[in-house]
């Protein structure tokens, strides 16, 4: 059985040491995860995400991590991340190793990984720094002329999870809105798991089946978690929760308000569902104010065909 | 005990052998027809992989191609070629591949492209399509083919697909090829498995009524038979009733 | 004005000399366009196409290519190409040089030419006869380790023609259904030509972006030609015209059936709306024995925000 | 004249340089007002890229950032950061992007990885992001950053993104960069341009009120003036009009 609670799915996916990868390009991004892995004191993590984002902060302000793998280190519209800030710059709450890439070299890497290539061919870091402090960087020539391409090596996370609109108990997903590299993560990954704000009949999904982004073949896991992407958002079901963005910039660069903030939310409650009936507590009404209009795709006929 | 074609035995032969399995990558024709016996009965849990893209097919109609519509229409999932052979097929995730073949030599290696000289071909034929990447990548091949000395050769006239190479075991491995190669040729007469060190084609079962000088007249080389040389098992009623009735009402395929 | 008849864009975009691709993997095959291109007398194509399928067997017995760039040649779940075996293996009505891949070489081709890569890796080739027929199959070592792969060049074609459910003015092109290559060609292509069963309000397309995959930007001429993939296929809209490649496999076999047939239906009709008018004459009803039934996608949900 | 602000002065600026452009590469805040300024006078046909995937947005509000989901709504195509890397932006469809930087050089070469050193950073910025590429790929690079000494420094912390290199004439080409690199920093107080042929910065234009000597004061370097210095035309009330009532109502971007 596929289904479980993200409580079950971290504690059988998600071990010490793990590599793993939370991806979402500023959408999708599943807090719910993140903050159970944190609730499960999971130590010595490599974190790897193109954009790192407010929840690898959380997860390193928590100590759960020994190193990140990224290309982008910010919060998304606002400014820093001061707590992998603290980590690189001071060491706090423990040193943080980086292995830092640019945007290209990254979903470069994800595709190495899914599709069992020993390395990605990228016409970038020629000129820069960047080589030089991440010896993963090499260069390569064409074997068809003087062209000097880049090349990274595969990236395979132990865990990818990615969070989505909509699943079956089969595990066949589906996206829409920004598609980011979650495919590339998924496909690159040992095992999977897919959080989901609704589970669907399977007759929702085979209506439209080039809407599927991973078969449920590849799925481990599928995990029923409406709003497990606040403060992000999930295209068509809620915004990004901006005044939380905006809130963490402020707490987050004191690190006793970090810690406090980590036992209130992620330790001091039993899982999500107690998250969100304290989010709801502290702001009756979110949901609506986070709630977006309706604009629907028109439907496209595949045709019986027999 | 029902007639049957040597198609029908063909495809229930093919069936069986996907056993337990989870992830098939298939053709129309035949192996088609075999998958979808092998759901019925053997294998009910088969994720079938079309080549053209397409994963949980509800084929409305027998597919008249690899890339008919009735395939896409109510499936669960529709990729492009680039994903189909990055991600799932050099990916590592299909399990058991059924190819065809013009000629197979004793190792299993697989000619799809030319018979005569490539430059100047007596006949051109298809080519590899994705058989060579498939011969690779697959976890397992099933290779269908009907039993005939000029299918069966001692050596192809040109190499499309790798098999188990010049049989020199570890030779896929040392190439860095994830699949073990070909695992099983059904024909119409007998089936085939191959020696699991040189990878050489071992006659293992003969089909009821079929002698093994019958199969060593059509093999271009001196055949290695197993030593528990077995009759295939005809096809049960079960198994010709589903063929008939509903996988190919019309005979297209089976009764031949 | 992007918007042109097929006449104007194979009379504008297509040359003789030029390297192009009508892609389309079974279904959306360009029939309209390939035989605009016959009766426009084009010489010397290079033809580029991963399954040539009965419209480059015409368009090579019209003696308009002098090479096939291609990695499976057949008449889908019927059998031979014969024109294309004829110019082969004798030289009818020309010879014609060949150059073979596999399928996931055509595609890395096509990968490599719309990411304006060198070359492009695959774990493909090894131990097979591939090379030694075709120089441009390389290997290469890889950086990081003693991993052979083989390497492929970009296929850039000058001009890369594809066949849709539906375009805006400005060509953005949606297709649902089998994707084939079609999209790694087209931005492999120095030039693209779409055709479109429908003409859409851009309404339609903004009704779901994920649907689309060419942006107007890149197209250079939408024609709008229904049915101009017949006898192939267009989810939804019409199934494939199977009588007709079974006809196409007896006729195709005696070289002056298939000039007469040429005669007949490509240089004997002004256009693709002739061509239709006299299908029609033939077969009476030929696009209800054709029509699918509906079947058509759930919608999904966009969301308004702001 | 309306009074405007430094910022306003910026995105009129960035916007003018955008004239009869077609596709730009685009993130939010200033650069991303300047565009939609662009396509509301100087380039009505501009194609706006932005760095998430989305072409063709039709925002209903300002987007908080570049993944912003009224961007998505109502837009033409929304792709997978695969397909933006490998098919648009090395590709080489796009005409223009904008960059930020937290340090650029005499050249145009971009920090925004470290201040100090990169295994003990007085200070760790975001990184590359898709920066570096950009700067290799993008037909033209328009720089947007605050004049200062901070900024504008003889010899940068890290080179994150390639801009004219050490100034040989032909480095980036013999690099293989299909892109022309940086060609225009707009600043609060000044327009720079690059020399054809060395690509070393030259002040261009400095807007109005500004001397060249508060610019070099900002400048790590000896800076070379443009031999026809220009003044920077004042944001007409049109432009204004549009910044402040339909692209910023609410004084995100353009009131600093």
């Amino acid at each position: 059985m596929k289904l479980m609670t993200l409580r079950e799915a971290i504690a059988t996916y998600v071990h010490d040491g793990d590599t793993i990868a939370i991806e979402g390009f500023t959408a999708f991004i599943c807090f719910a995860a993140g903050h159970e892995i944190i609730r499960q004191r999971r130590r010595d993590l490599t974190l790897c995400r193109m954009t790192p984002d407010l929840i690898y902060d959380q997860m390193i302000a928590a100590g759960c991590a020994r190193k990140l793998v990224f290309s982008y280190l910010g919060n998304p519209g606002v400014g820093s991340l001061h707590c992998v800030r603290r980590a690189v710059e001071k060491g706090v709450p423990r040193p943080l190793e980086l292995e830092e890439y640019s945007h290209f070299g990254m979903v470069a890497r994800y595709v190495a990984g899914a599709a069992r290539l020993p390395f990605f061919p990228l016409r970038s870091y020629l000129g820069t720094d960047q080589p030089k402090v991440n010896p993963c960087i090499r260069f390569l020539q064409s074997p068809y002329g003087d062209d000097l391409v880049a090349v990274v090596p595969p990236l395979n996370p132990d865990v990818t999870i990615i969070h989505a609109q909509r699943a079956d108990l089969q595990g066949n997903t589906q996206i829409w809105g920004l598609l980011g590299v979650q495919k590339e993560a998924a496909f690159a990954a040992k095992r999977v798991i897919v959080v989901v704000e609704e589970i669907v009949d399977e007759a929702v999904i085979r209506s439209d089946p080039n809407r599927t982004i991973l078969p449920g073949m590849m799925v481990d896991a599928v995990v029923h978690q409406p709003y497990g992407a606040h403060p992000s958002y999930v295209q068509g079901y809620y915004d990004r929760d901006n005044q939380f963005y905006l809130a963490w910039d402020r707490l987050s660069r004191d690190p006793a308000l970090t810690q406090a903030w980590l036992e209130e939310w992620v330790y001091g409650v039993k899982g999500w569902e107690e998250y969100l009936t304290k989010l709801e507590a502290q702001e009756p009404g979110i949901w609506q104010r986070l709630a977006p209009g309706e604009a629907f795709s028109r439907p496209v006929n595949y045709g019986v065909y027999g | 005990m029902a007639d049957y074609s040597p198609a029908e035995m063909m495809i229930v032969a093919s069936a069986r052998a996907l056993a337990g399995k989870r992830v098939v990558f298939v053709g129309v024709g035949l192996p088609n027809i075999a998958c979808n016996l092998a759901r019925r009965t053997v294998a009910p849990d088969l994720e079938l992989v079309y080549e053209a893209g397409v994963f949980g097919a509800r084929p409305a109609r027998l597919p008249l191609s690899i890339g008919d519509p009735t395939l896409v229409s109510g499936s669960t999932l529709v990729c492009s070629m680039a994903d189909l052979f990055l991600y799932y097929l050099q990916g590592g995730r299909i399990e058991v591949a059924f190819v065809g073949a013009a000629q197979i030599d004793r190792f299993g290696n697989i000619n799809t492209t030319v018979i005569g000289s490539y430059t100047q071909p007596k006949a051109r034929l298809p080519g590899s399509g994705g058989a060579c990447e498939i011969a690779i990548h697959a976890k397992e091949l099933f290779v269908i083919v009907r039993l005939s000395r000029r299918a069966f050769v001692e050596r192809i006239d040109f190499c499309t697909s790798a098999g188990h190479l010049t049989g020199k075991p570890g030779e896929r491995t040392a190439l860095g090829m994830p699949g073990l190669g070909p695992q099983l040729v059904v024909t119409d007469k007998a089936i085939f498995t191959f020696d699991k060190e040189t990878g050489e084609m071992i006659l293992s079962s003969v089909h009821p009524g079929v002698t093994v000088e019958e199969v060593q007249a059509e093999v271009g080389w001196p055949l290695r038979v197993a030593p528990h040389l077995e009759v295939t098992q005809p096809p049960s009623a079960e198994e010709l009733r589903l063929i008939r009735e509903e996988l190919d009402p019309t005979g297209v395929y089976g009764r031949e």
